[in-house]
């Protein structure tokens, strides 16, 4: 077997392949270490850390839609001191990427958390969340308007080392003028996409079905949505790119490449399948043989220069 | 690495209107399932509908190398399951959860999550621990596992209570009184038209009122349940009920399916996953509000 | 059989029951009139109109997505000089309500294509498009932004004595700000939603799989996005709404309806089932049946007032 | 009112590795359909995969009041179909679009739709119309049904030529053979494992060549009816072709399916339908540049 390259540099960091997870579907590794072997992986992304320990939305908080759920956990999560203190130590055994997927409720705690994180080893990345549709304060509020954004984007460069990547949300009406915008204010790499908001209607009680009422949107349902995201922001902003949104198999992978994403990230494909990173890895792999294509690179966008 | 299993179908019946047991081969299910763990099942392979669906483990047998499921048409996932047939496959992850905790041999009964066990148990007769197993409705299905258990444990008495919408919704009669002469089978429907007529809360209520009971099970609608917890709560003893919600992950990674439990000195609650801290979890732990 | 009042006014407009066909999934009614008793439909939305007649886009034109399809129709139309004289007349003949969709490359052309509307005799509304995805002009450039949105609704409105229902898009950050928008410019009713921007990318020629490159989703991928739009439009905006996307049973037809839709219309349904509309229709009958309740009226917005 | 028709599947084979034929029982079809028309299956009953899927009615038979289709497997609706068993019920709507025109009994044969048709055929010998019937691949589905149609008419001289990679790929070859003999079959493989080494086309070619044919009907990839369209305007000869394209409605309401075709004097081109003004078009009628 010929051997290709599939490794990836986003923002100075090396992944040794393109296969991420997005953030709060993976838990902390944890609960997937018994299906799959974390140590294959391009890197991680936990769960969506805040300063403070965080309770989470009241349920029910997800909801199956056609091709899709619809999820409002309300950013649930142990806090930034139980993280270091008991997680991270976890995840270092597996000796890949860890990305640190990170949110709050004022540009001061974005700013405060990424000076505690810096503080950590072993985090390769911080993933800032400015696109969270479910919770009440900030979240989306900050994905929504480009200054913002940038103010986020600003506040967590100043205070961090590492490199910083923003996730942006789909539910803006020109996700690529918020790619600009935290492309000036600092950010080294963008996460596209973040949930769609929706909603769904419980006929029997008669009112929406989430706890939180809205939720966000992800599966395949929101695939197209999410690789119109990647091209349109592939075409303004120079940017690395980690593609996500209704990633289920390697072709879906390989679309979002072609449309301008270096590295892509599975998240509501677990749940259907745990091992589906590592079936998406080794597809990857073998169409690149199948193809005779020696660089995953080669491939990065190459939708762009067809037409 | 565990993974889904492809397991064959041994057995689809739809053993009464609307509802189906279904048996397939997995020696490793039957050797690793505890009563209340719960498997999940793929429906169908295309992308609508999209999540995998949960069942609880009704039964396994050692020497077929099968285990089982009980299960009800409620909507598209479980339409599709019914239309497999013997020798189809199936993908199965599983074992999921927390079971339920069986009482320790030989020793007085003491959950390990209800601290009092021990005091509260302090009437309980010289040799005798004395269980009811609550089921409403489907809710049977875990506890008919638990009971395929129960049944070899050594100074137990077992009540076991069905309720029913109707006769024809009192599911595996015949098989819970083959399990055991030990068992003492109670029945109940919301018609009248088999067993005590009313909810099998209130044989439950009766039964506890005469100080029969040293410890519950319950498994069924979340009223029920709601109902079970207010009775071992009155009557100061400890149970465990396996609870519902819908899932995401099934594997405790993504905290969609959580419900609220009591807190610490810090919290008044927390969120508990119920694929992970459970399904079963003690009834004095669960707040039912919401 | 008790009687049930499926009635439903709209603008001034009254519809002896709440469904209604989308623009451009039914083509003008005649395709379908095999397969459904027109007169049976609560109204009729033909096909998007403009001014001179338009070729539409290169092919591919459409592609399946997961429980959706992307289009990219580009309002091929013959102009409404056909319309009304080969059109209009045909359609009259079912004696239900026929709401012209309309489109634009500038406001002028809005302006000047409702006049020629309202000369015409048979036509029961103007359904304004300003949310197509799939033109390189006007179209969504006016639907995502209040002052355009605004601007256009004025124009129509100043045009023409018919209602004047105004269609929306929910590629926009906040869809509740275009509704408000367009509600001062005076408009009748509101339409939600038009399809969300996608696209998809053709593996083998690796470059986009529909000829305009992004394409609109719809079908039922979009339900929980258009449910969110109706009601969040609902919560701020009190003009009657028309819920549409990813409406496929009577059962999704009533989510929109407790969300705040006063009626519903049926697009990428048609495709998959020529009878949707129907049984649509005897399914919302059945459960105002079933529930007891006497008036249909009394289930819009329901939700709401529950939470 | 028509609409979709729950047929029963009468006969489900794979004739070829990845071809299947599909017969059921539809009185309606058997009476109504015109070689060329297509039916609109729906392969799946959830919301993944959407779409209904379209094929070529492949034969229709009288006596068991059948109609069939041959189908490749491709994708996940394909799949789906194939998955369907003898006695199972499918979704039906059709017959749905235009067909083949054909030659009107006795008299020279002009296409509506080529406008130059009867200069075009002042070649064309005494008594006979000499037709071409070209197939690549699956592309063979319609034609067959043409064949059975043509194989009744008098006066005419029936060359079919059959492309396919490799032997196996040649579909039907033993029914057409069955058909009449009045039917000469020619085969050509990708692999030259039979027949003719080299694209249908050249075969094709050669015929024309050789003035030998007057008419052509053909249905196969996009690259060979494109072919097949050159040739027929190098000789001026008429023909048709059966095309396909991504649809939605299939009844011609959604613009989906358009391919470009030749215009008027105002426009240098329109888009046509393929579900409605199509799947068959005159062979000069297309623009094929997309
Ligand atoms: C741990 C666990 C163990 C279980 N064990 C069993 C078992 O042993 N046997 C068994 O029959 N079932 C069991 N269930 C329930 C079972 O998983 C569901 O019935 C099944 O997933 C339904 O799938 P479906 O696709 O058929 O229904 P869906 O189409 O998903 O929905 C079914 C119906 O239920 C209603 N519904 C669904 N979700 C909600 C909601 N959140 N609120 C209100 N209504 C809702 C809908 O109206 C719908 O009509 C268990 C569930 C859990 C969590
Ligand atoms: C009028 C008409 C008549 C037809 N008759 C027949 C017939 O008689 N027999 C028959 O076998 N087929 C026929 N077809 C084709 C048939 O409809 C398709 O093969 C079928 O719909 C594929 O469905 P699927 O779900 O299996 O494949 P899908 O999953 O939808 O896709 C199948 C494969 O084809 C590729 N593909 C799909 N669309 C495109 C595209 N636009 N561009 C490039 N690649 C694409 C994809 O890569 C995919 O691997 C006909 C089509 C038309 C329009
Ligand atoms: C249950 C769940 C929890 C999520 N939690 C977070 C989170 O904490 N932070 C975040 O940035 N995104 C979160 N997301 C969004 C995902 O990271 C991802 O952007 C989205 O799900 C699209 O990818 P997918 O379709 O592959 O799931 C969550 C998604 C789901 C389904
Ligand atoms: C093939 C197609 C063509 C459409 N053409 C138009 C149009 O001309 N004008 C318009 O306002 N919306 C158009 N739409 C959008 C629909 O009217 C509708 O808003 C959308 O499809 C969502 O509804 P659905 O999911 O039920 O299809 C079109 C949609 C489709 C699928
Ligand atoms: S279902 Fe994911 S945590 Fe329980
Ligand atoms: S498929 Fe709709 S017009 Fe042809």
């Amino acid at each position: 077997m010929v051997a290709v390259d599939l490794t990836v540099e986003i923002a100075g960091l090396k992944l040794k392949n393109p296969v991420i997870t997005v953030s709060g579907t993976f838990g902390f590794g944890q609960e997937y270490a018994p299906y799959v072997d974390l140590s294959r992986l391009g890197a991680i992304t936990v769960k969506g850390l805040t300063l403070l320990p965080r309770p989470g939305n009241p349920p029910p908080r997800l909801v199956e839609t056609p091709a899709g759920i619809l999820n409002a956990i309300g950013l649930q999560n142990p806090g930034v001191e139980y993280f270091a203190a008991s997680i991270l130590p976890y995840l270092s055994q597996f000796k890949i990427p860890v990305i640190v997927n990170m949110a709050g409720e004022t540009v001061e705690e974005y700013a405060a958390l990424a000076a505690k994180l810096s503080e950590l080893n072993n985090i390769a990345a911080l993933e800032v969340n400015i696109s969270c549709p479910n919770v009440k304060k900030g979240g989306l509020q900050f994905g929504s308007d480009p200054t913002a954004a940038a103010e986020v984007t600003r506040a967590v460069k100043n205070n961090t080392c590492l490199p910083v990547i923003v996730k942006l949300s789909p539910n803006v009406t020109r996700i690529e003028i918020i790619a600009q915008a935290v492309a000036q204010a600092g950010a080294d790499a963008l996460s596209l996409i973040n949930t769609v908001l929706g909603m769904a209607i419980d006929l029997k009680e008669r009112r929406p079905i989430l706890g939180n009422i809205f939720g966000g949107l992800s599966g395949p349902a929101i695939k197209p949505v999410a690789i119109r995201a990647v091209w349109q922001v592939f075409e303004e902003v120079s940017l690395p790119i980690i593609g996500m949104g209704g990633i289920f198999t390697a072709q879906d992978a390989l679309e979002f490449i072609m449309a301008g994403a270096k590295a892509i990230a599975v998240g509501t494909a677990n749940f259907i399948n745990p091992r589906a990173t590592i079936d998406i890895l080794e597809g990857i792999e073998n169409y690149l043989r199948e193809n005779k294509i020696e660089k995953l690179s080669d491939l990065v966008g190459v939708a762009h220069y067809k037409t | 690495m565990a993974s889904y299993n492809t397991v064959k179908i041994t057995r689809q019946e739809e053993i009464a209107p609307g509802f189906y047991f279904l048996s397939f081969k997995s020696p490793f299910l039957v050797h690793q399932a505890q009563p209340g763990q719960f498997v999940y099942f793929r429906c169908s392979n295309t992308y609508d509908p999209l999540l995998p669906r949960p069942f609880s483990i009704a039964m396994v047998n050692e020497e077929k190398n099968e285990a089982a499921v009980l299960y009800q048409v409620v909507g598209r996932g479980t339409a599709l399951l019914a239309q497999k047939k013997e020798l189809d496959y199936l993908n199965v992850l599983g074992p999921l959860g927390r079971g339920f905790t069986l009482p320790p041999l030989g020793q007085p009964f003491q959950p390990k999550c209800c601290p009092k066990g021990l005091e509260q148990l302090k009437n309980f007769p010289q040799f005798f621990l004395r269980i009811a197993v609550v089921a409403g409705g489907v809710g049977i299905a875990p506890l008919f596992f638990l009971l395929q258990r129960l049944k070899d444990l050594p100074d137990l008495i077992i009540e076991i209570l069905i309720g029913a919408r109707s006769t024809k919704q009192l599911l595996l009669k015949p098989e819970i009184k083959n399990l055991s002469p030990q068992i003492n089978l109670h029945l109940a429907t919301d018609d009248g038209s088999c067993g005590y007529h009313g909810p099998v809360t209130e044989m439950l209520s009766t039964l506890l009122g005469a100080d029969k009971i040293d410890l519950v099970y319950a498994c069924g609608p979340k009223a029920m349940l709601k109902t079970v917890a207010k009775l071992l709560a009155e009557y100061n003893l400890p149970g465990e009920v396996s609870l519902e919600k819908q899932m995401g992950c099934g594997v405790g990674a993504c905290l969609s399916c959580v419900c609220k439990t009591k807190g610490d000195k810090e919290n008044s609650f927390r969120y508990s996953r119920v694929c992970k801290e459970g399904p079963v979890f003690p009834a004095q732990e669960i707040i039912w509000e919401d």
